[in-house]
């Protein structure tokens, strides 16, 4: 019931937002957004802290920005084919580190996506450490002219809501059910008949689409794939995005994600930026969460609200 | 109040002890008074706190509070090394057999906390199980050798109170009696036994008094004397 | 093979870098049977369930359920098959309720179980048999308790429960009654006998009154080789067994 | 007419990151210099500076840029410190016609094939320093060459342009190797460096990778055993970071030394007093382009992008920093450039007193000729 | 004889060569491992603590006249105090939650230490003096290999090999392990560990220290070294083995010299060549080349 009212609630904020907020950088919010929330499908609900989901946000970028530049395509078929590409690169990727639990999983996602940055330092079509400039946003099925900012940003709303949605869904799915009962109790789990590690793969792969969705969105929104987004730099502030907002939790994500880019966007001029560099902030508020609020924002706020219910 | 069976010396004393494991209140209020030389059980269903109070006396649970005195010291507030360099030696429940040490490797690891333990060699004569397999990795033993295994560490130690959980578990009808004989050995050597049983009668004959323990607390004492009228009390408890 | 075993192992052996554990066992299992698997410590018991299981691999020899090779099969196919096991050390997901748990269970059966697009509410068709589930185990109050919460012995249940959700036709069980106290043990030994009906069960276990009470046929093992095969009478009359696990003393077989 | 009362100046450059020596705070500190000697106003409208951190990623680059331009009014972007963010932000100051003033980015597509109308690429490029490099050390008699090149992009075309100069000036290219970027450990490159027997190694990386690449050939004795080593992109910084023990005999080009006559020692002195440290070519390009900026501004009366542009070029660029210096069509100002050797220890006499300079090389001579230009704004006669 | 074309002394320098950079992945790796075996923390500030390690150096070089020699014995007992403090503070209260949480924590660790030192030393680094007695090259036959680089090797390998002894054959040692597998067990027994764990994170951190102390006359003492090779440690951790001593130290060798032969034969592949060799070993010993399944 409130969660109704809550969700219509921000939706209505969502599509109203543009005429108070710049729209770009909202845009940019949103594609974290996406970006956490596939990371959190992962990490919150299905145990696994990848250390390299950059790699999909990364190619699926580069796809995206190739399909519409070199080859001319409809935005959305970028998006689509800069998706699938994500989820292939998943594909691989998750079979090989799926293999190990914990902290061998991170570690062995981070190296790979090392490899994958390697890769695209030095493939053509990535333009390098130049990256793929000039990236045209087109039109949408053809009709709506995304050169304003105004009318892509209420796609990227829409792609995000989408995008949202099936995060929650599978959470709730059938799907959903038996990863949460992998992550309780994996041993149990396959001598139920249940091949776990299909089921950690899906959920990887599934993680990794989203994320390139967001990737894909986002290289349409800023008109450039760059390296940045494949470096594990980036998999780190997906994690902190992650953490800060609420691990675990629905909304957490997107919580985690407005507050990094804003504050990064805040350090990038503002002059407390140059004397306290952007990493340090993250740095420690990285430091911060892990050791002095666990749950998040979003975490640490329900356990608030649940407090007052239950003394009231 | 002075035991019947050794009135020189008091060995552990706990008081209204409380524990807990993060939120959940475990302990509520425990008293126990064990002297030198005594073997007393505790006794009680599954979760009634056997092993937490086993735990809590070594400052193994989280927070605890009471009052806990062993050879006349307060130790309620120390950690947890510091406990047994008082002489205490621990037998978890689950046997703790370290995989990547040898036999004899976690044999020889604990370290010494009073003079006066048994001799390596004293030990494997007990024992002639391990002798035979002291080269092997430790959790390459059969589920009995490493329940002797566990018990023969903390002999060398010189630890002259024992904390014993569940000693018998999963163990085979021959070992069983084995173990036996191996507390008796030691109860005529003046050592100090707590005795965590589900076994009752495997604990019966060797105790001198029983606890009996449900949901935190103690809820009767037992002396052996009385045993035989207490039986239809102790049923109706622990269905034994 | 004959109809009447539904498990067969021939000359099954497992070695750990030159150590033998299980030593050419012939282990047959009737149908319909509540078969023990009894023996000293360190005898291989623990390790003949995870190769049934497949946990491990064997070294040598062949595993034959209902008349297939089973002997490579993947964990989890076995279990499809029909073969499910029960752990020593209490297996739930403990943040499940209790009905859920079972419901993991039966969910395999829909055969949507990656379709992660479906809503959960798909899976409420499954209730009315997972409450008939959590009934015949004692579990109805039960019902919408998290796991963690649940007295251990109601957790070996829950447990049991699970395991029957999937309809299995051969039953391992792991030291069923390990640590549990004595009122429990007779519980979960009432509960195994009433399941047992309709299929079969294979089962270690050291507390012998459960294995003289339930046991249709035990077999008994000593470093890894079978020692002795028959009824509790038989097995426990010979004096093999009785030296090499049950000890001297008369009032063994009370164990507990 | 200027735009909402004010000239506004964005600073986009590398504040944190691994050019932040080179470019960084000295940059934002030469732009508040030039602000300051135009009495923070210009064409009777204040000057207003903002800064920030793109921390060479393409990506935050763009977004700032975009945000500038959309919330803020910028009306110049400066600095720039890789090639990527200068793209990136060429192509946003092309939809809504902003002025670009490039100092620290040097790849030549800027003013080649990625050209545009209202940027403008100041203190130097990689043919420039390919040229100058190549061109200079062939005819001191280092005929035969080996590379190594950092695996990527930049590094590629540096490798070219210069393989390119010294085989038109009849010198030989033994062999090349391509190190992954970045790298730290050079040892083996300059194993197979030695083993190829050429007299000069050319270094066509930067920053980091080319330091380390010094640090090994210094320790691997490569100047010793009678081979020289040639910069093709290394500011004074790389250089007072090395010392001079491990980087005397090093030959580059630079579009800018402090210590070359009266005019850049006084600039130099003033930016020295206020960073402790003596400016790079990007530094003081900076500033130099933001002058003539504000020049150009003061004689139109306008800051709208495309008129001031074409104000500036047809300006001449005559000041400390810029010899010779003319805006072309392409937006490349074209200015004299220095083949400086690093001076050995005992050479040195003051701190930073790093360079001799070999030769003057002109501007003309220097950059890409118009008539090799891919730009389309150069009208092909 | 030659291979691809490549004369042997070459091929042979090149393995030397590589040599050196292995001693540094074993030295670092070492650490990483010793510190996961005991704490069950993937230690991310690792690559941090080696340029600490390096930093220490010079600043002492600097500013307090300390030479290479006393620097080597200094440094990494200053940084491995300061890496004794983090733990007391900071790791010890994460002991009772998910493993994850101590790589979280030294992640974040790692973007301060470094953004300071970026910010107050800036990017480009200093040069740190070879010590004058390692100057100058020695004869290998095929190869002129400085002397500093002989000592780098010489100095890790013993370093690698006491550690291996003192973990396997000691008391101290069995301590260890044990404090690895249960630690509140062995504080049971009478065993100080909380004490333990707070040394061995400071020897750990020593270990990177006495690396990046190594390490300063070769590369230059910047902010940024650390910070990529980290990633390739734990590429050498995951293929060695997590938690395996002997593997860590091997595997570091055995990579370097892989990766050396990789710059002669194929260098634009050099980087990515440790990353592809972890892939085939998950795919044929999950566990890697030294570690038991769990
Ligand atoms: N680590 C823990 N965290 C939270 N609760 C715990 C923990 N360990 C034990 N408990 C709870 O504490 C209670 C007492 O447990 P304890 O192990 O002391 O019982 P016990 O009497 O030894 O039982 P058993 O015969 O099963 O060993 C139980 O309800 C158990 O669920
Ligand atoms: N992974 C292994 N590596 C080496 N030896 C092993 C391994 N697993 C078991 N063993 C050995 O195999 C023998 C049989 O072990 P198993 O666990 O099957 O015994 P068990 O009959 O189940 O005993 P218990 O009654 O104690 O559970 C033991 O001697 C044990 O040391
Ligand atoms: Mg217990
Ligand atoms: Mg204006």
């Amino acid at each position: 019931m409130y969660q109704k009212a809550l969700y219509t609630a921000l939706l209505l904020l969502g599509l109203v937002a543009p005429y108070a907020i710049y729209p770009v950088f909202l845009m940019k919010v949103l594609c974290f957004a996406l970006f956490a929330c596939a990371f959190n499908l992962l990490l919150g609900f299905a145990g696994l802290l990848s250390f390299g989901h950059a790699a999909f946000f990364g190619l699926a970028g580069y796809v995206c920005g190739h399909v519409l530049k070199v080859w001319g395509l409809p935005t959305e078929l970028g998006l689509i084919v800069g998706t699938l590409a994500a989820g292939a690169l998943g594909l691989a990727v998750g079979a090989l580190a799926i293999r190990r639990q914990g902290i061998y999983f991170a570690m062995i996602t981070l190296a790979l996506s090392q490899m994958v940055y390697f890769f695209f330092l030095q493939a053509p079509f990535t333009g390098g450490e130049n990256g793929l400039q000039g990236v045209p946003r087109g039109h949408f099925l053809g009709v709506v002219d995304l050169r304003s900012d105004l009318a892509l940003y209420y796609v990227v709303l829409a792609v995000f809501v989408a995008g949202f949605w099936l995060v929650q869904r599978t959470v709730d799915s059938p799907f959903g059910q038996v990863l949460k009962a992998i992550r309780e109790n994996e041993p149990r789990a396959i001598s139920l008949g249940y091949e776990v590690d299909r089921y950690k793969l899906v959920a990887f792969v599934l993680s990794a689409s989203l994320a390139g969705l967001a990737g894909a969105l986002k290289s349409v929104v800023l008109q450039l794939a760059s390296l940045g987004d494949a470096h594990w730099h980036m998999s780190g502030e997906v994690v902190l995005m992650t953490l800060l907002g609420g691990m675990g939790t629905i909304l957490g994500p997107v919580v985690g994600a407005a507050t990094v880019v804003t504050l990064q966007n805040y350090l990038a001029s503002s002059p407390i930026g140059s004397y306290v560099p952007a990493p340090v902030v993250l740095g420690v508020i990285f430091v911060l969460c892990v050791l002095a609020f666990r749950r998040g924002i979003v975490g640490e706020l329900a356990a608030l609200v649940r407090k007052n219910l239950n003394l009231g | 109040m002075t035991s019947a069976f050794q009135p020189d010396f008091e060995q552990l004393h706990v008081e209204d002890l409380h524990a807990f494991y993060g939120e959940s209140h475990i302990l509520h209020g425990i008293d126990l008074r064990v002297n030198r030389g005594e073997l007393v059980t505790l006794l009680g269903r599954n979760g009634a706190g056997k092993t937490t109070t086993l735990r809590a006396i070594l400052g193994l649970t989280g927070r605890r509070t009471g009052r806990i005195s062993l050879n006349g010291r307060d130790i309620i507030g120390w950690p947890t090394h510091r406990i047994a360099h008082l002489g205490v030696g621990y037998c978890p429940e689950e046997r703790g057999i370290f995989a990547s040490l040898s036999v004899e490797e976690n044999l020889l690891l604990p370290p010494a906390v009073r003079s006066g333990g048994m001799g390596v060699e004293e030990i494997y004569a007990m024992f002639p199980n391990l002798a035979e397999r002291r080269r092997s990795q430790g959790t390459r033993l059969s589920g009995g050798e490493q329940q002797m295994l566990a018990m023969a560490r903390i002999l060398r130690t010189g630890a002259n109170l024992l904390l014993l959980d569940e000693i018998t578990e999963g163990l085979a009808p021959v070992i069983v009696q084995k173990l036996g004989e191996v507390l008796t050995a030691l109860k005529a050597k003046g050592y100090t036994v707590i005795l965590v049983e589900q076994n009752f009668r495997f604990a019966a004959p060797l105790a001198d008094r029983h606890y009996v323990i449900e949901h935190g607390r103690v809820v009767d004492e037992i002396a052996r004397a009385a045993l035989p009228g207490k039986m239809d009390a102790l049923h109706t408890r622990l269905g034994v | 093979m004959s109809d009447d075993f539904v498990l067969e192992t021939r000359q099954l052996v497992k070695e750990f870098r030159g150590f033998v554990a299980v030593d050419h066992v012939d282990l047959k299992v009737r149908r319909g049977h509540i078969h023990a698997l009894i023996g000293p410590n360190g005898a291989g018991k623990t390790t003949v369930f995870n190769l049934l299981t497949k946990f491990l691999t064997p070294t040598r020899g062949q595993i034959h359920f209902n008349g297939a090779d089973i002997t490579y099969a993947k964990p989890a196919e076995i279990a499809r098959r029909g073969i499910v096991r029960s752990f020593q050390i209490s297996a739930v997901f403990p943040h499940l309720t209790a009905l859920e748990n079972v419901r993991v269970a039966l969910q395999r059966s829909l055969g949507t179980s990656f379709h992660f697009w479906r809503s959960g509410r798909s899976l409420e068709v499954l209730n009315a048999r997972a409450e008939a589930l959590l009934a015949d185990v004692g579990l109805s109050d039960y019902r919408d308790t998290v796991t963690v919460e649940m007295p251990y012995g109601r957790k070996r249940a829950l447990e049991i429960a699970t395991t029957l959700a999937l309809e299995p036709e051969l039953m391992l069980l792991d030291e069923p009654t390990q640590g549990m106290g004595h009122e429990d043990v007779d519980k979960v030994a009432e509960l195994i006998k009433r399941v047992s009906a309709g299929r079969t069960i294979l089962m270690v276990e050291h507390n012998l009154s459960v294995v003289s009470k339930l046991a249709d046929r035990i077999t008994v093992l000593a470093r890894g080789a079978v020692l002795a095969e028959g009824d509790y009478a038989t097995v426990s009359q010979d004096p093999k067994v009785r030296e090499a696990y049950m000890g001297k003393s008369d009032d063994a077989a009370g164990g507990h | 007419a200027i735009s909402d009362d004010a000239v506004k100046i964005g600073i986009l450059t590398d504040l944190s990151g691994t050019y932040s020596d080179l470019a960084g705070p000295g940059v934002v500190v030469a732009a508040e210099m030039a602000i300051a000697d135009v009495g923070g106003k210009v064409a009777g409208k204040p000057v207003v500076l903002l800064k920030a951190d793109h921390q060479n990623k393409a990506d935050i680059a763009a977004n700032k840029a975009r945000e500038w331009g959309d919330v803020e009014k910028v009306d110049a972007y400066v600095d720039l410190v890789t090639t990527s963010t200068a793209l990136a932000v060429m192509e946003i100051a092309k939809q809504n016609q902003k002025v670009v003033l490039i100092s620290g980015a040097g790849s030549s597509r800027i003013t080649n094939e990625d050209c545009n109308p209202t940027t403008v690429h100041w203190t130097y490029d990689t043919y420039a320093l390919a040229k100058g490099t190549g061109s200079a050390v062939v005819k001191e008699g280092g005929k035969t060459w080996f590379f190594l090149t950092a695996d990527y992009a930049f590094g590629q075309n540096l490798q070219k342009d210069v393989a390119a100069v010294v085989e038109a000036n009849g010198g030989k290219v033994l062999g090349a190797v391509k190190h992954p970027f970045p790298a730290s450990d050079f040892s083996s490159f300059i194993l197979q460096a030695q083993a190829s027997g050429a007299q000069v190694i050319g270094l066509a990386n930067a920053g980091s990778d080319t330091t380390n690449a010094i640090k090994a050939a210094n320790e691997f004795g490569v100047v010793q055993g009678g081979q020289k080593l040639a910069g093709l992109l290394v500011f004074i910084s790389d250089v007072h970071s090395l010392g001079l023990p491990v980087a005397q005999g090093l030959t580059l080009t630079t579009g800018f030394y402090w210590d070359y006559d009266d005019k850049t020692r006084e600039w130099s002195k003033r930016f020295f007093d206020k960073t402790g440290k003596m400016p790079t070519m990007v530094q003081a390009g900076v500033y130099s382009s933001l002058m003539h900026y504000f020049k150009a501004i003061e004689a139109t009366g306008s800051d709208d992008g495309p008129t001031v542009v074409k104000k500036m070029k047809e300006t001449p660029v005559e000041d400390f920093f810029a010899r010779n210096g003319k805006i072309r069509e392409d937006g490349r100002m074209v200015h004299d450039m220095y083949l400086a050797e690093v001076k050995k220890p005992a050479e040195s006499k003051a701190p930073w007193d790093y360079y001799k300079i070999l030769r003057v090389i002109p501007g003309d001579e220097a950059y890409l000729p118009l008539a090799e230009s891919k730009c389309p704004l150069v009208k092909k006669s | 004889m030659d291979l691809f074309n490549i004369p042997l002394p070459a091929i042979l320098s090149q393995l030397v060569v590589g040599l050196i950079n292995g001693s540094f992945y074993a030295l670092l790796s070492l650490g990483l491992a010793i510190i996961f075996g005991l704490l069950n923390i993937i230690n991310f500030a690792h690559g941090a603590q080696y340029m600490l390690g390096a930093f220490a150096a010079w600043f002492g070089l600097q500013y307090l006249g300390i030479n290479y020699w006393v620097a080597l014995l200094v440094a990494p007992l200053a940084v491995g105090a300061f890496g004794m403090l983090l733990e007391r503070t900071m790791l010890s209260r994460l002991y009772r939650e998910d493993h994850l949480y101590g790589l979280l924590l030294t992640f974040g660790l790692a973007l301060i230490i470094e953004g300071l030192f970026v910010q107050g030393f800036g990017v480009s680094g200093n040069p740190y003096a070879t010590p004058e007695a390692l100057r100058g090259p020695v004869n290998l036959g095929f190869m002129m290999l400085p002397k500093y680089r002989l000592w780098v090797i010489v100095v890790s390998v013993v370093v690698c090999i006491a550690c291996w002894l003192v973990i396997e054959r000691t008391k101290l040692g069995a301590y260890l392990r044990a404090g690895t597998e249960n630690p509140r067990l062995l504080q049971a027994f009478g065993v100080n560990v909380p004490l333990m764990i707070t040394l061995t994170y400071g020897f750990g951190v020593a270990l990177a220290a006495l690396a990046g102390v190594l390490a300063a006359p070769i590369f230059q003492v910047s902010p940024k070294m650390g910070s990529d090779l980290i990633i390739v440690v734990f590429a050498v951790v995951v293929i060695g083995g997590m938690g395996s001593i002997l593997g860590s130290i091997v595997t570091g060798l055995g990579l370097g010299v892989i990766e050396g032969a990789t710059k002669v034969v194929w260098p634009e592949a050099s980087n990515t060549v440790i990353f592809v060799i972890m892939a085939i070993v998950l795919l044929v010993r999950p566990a890697g080349l030294f570690g038991k399944e769990k």
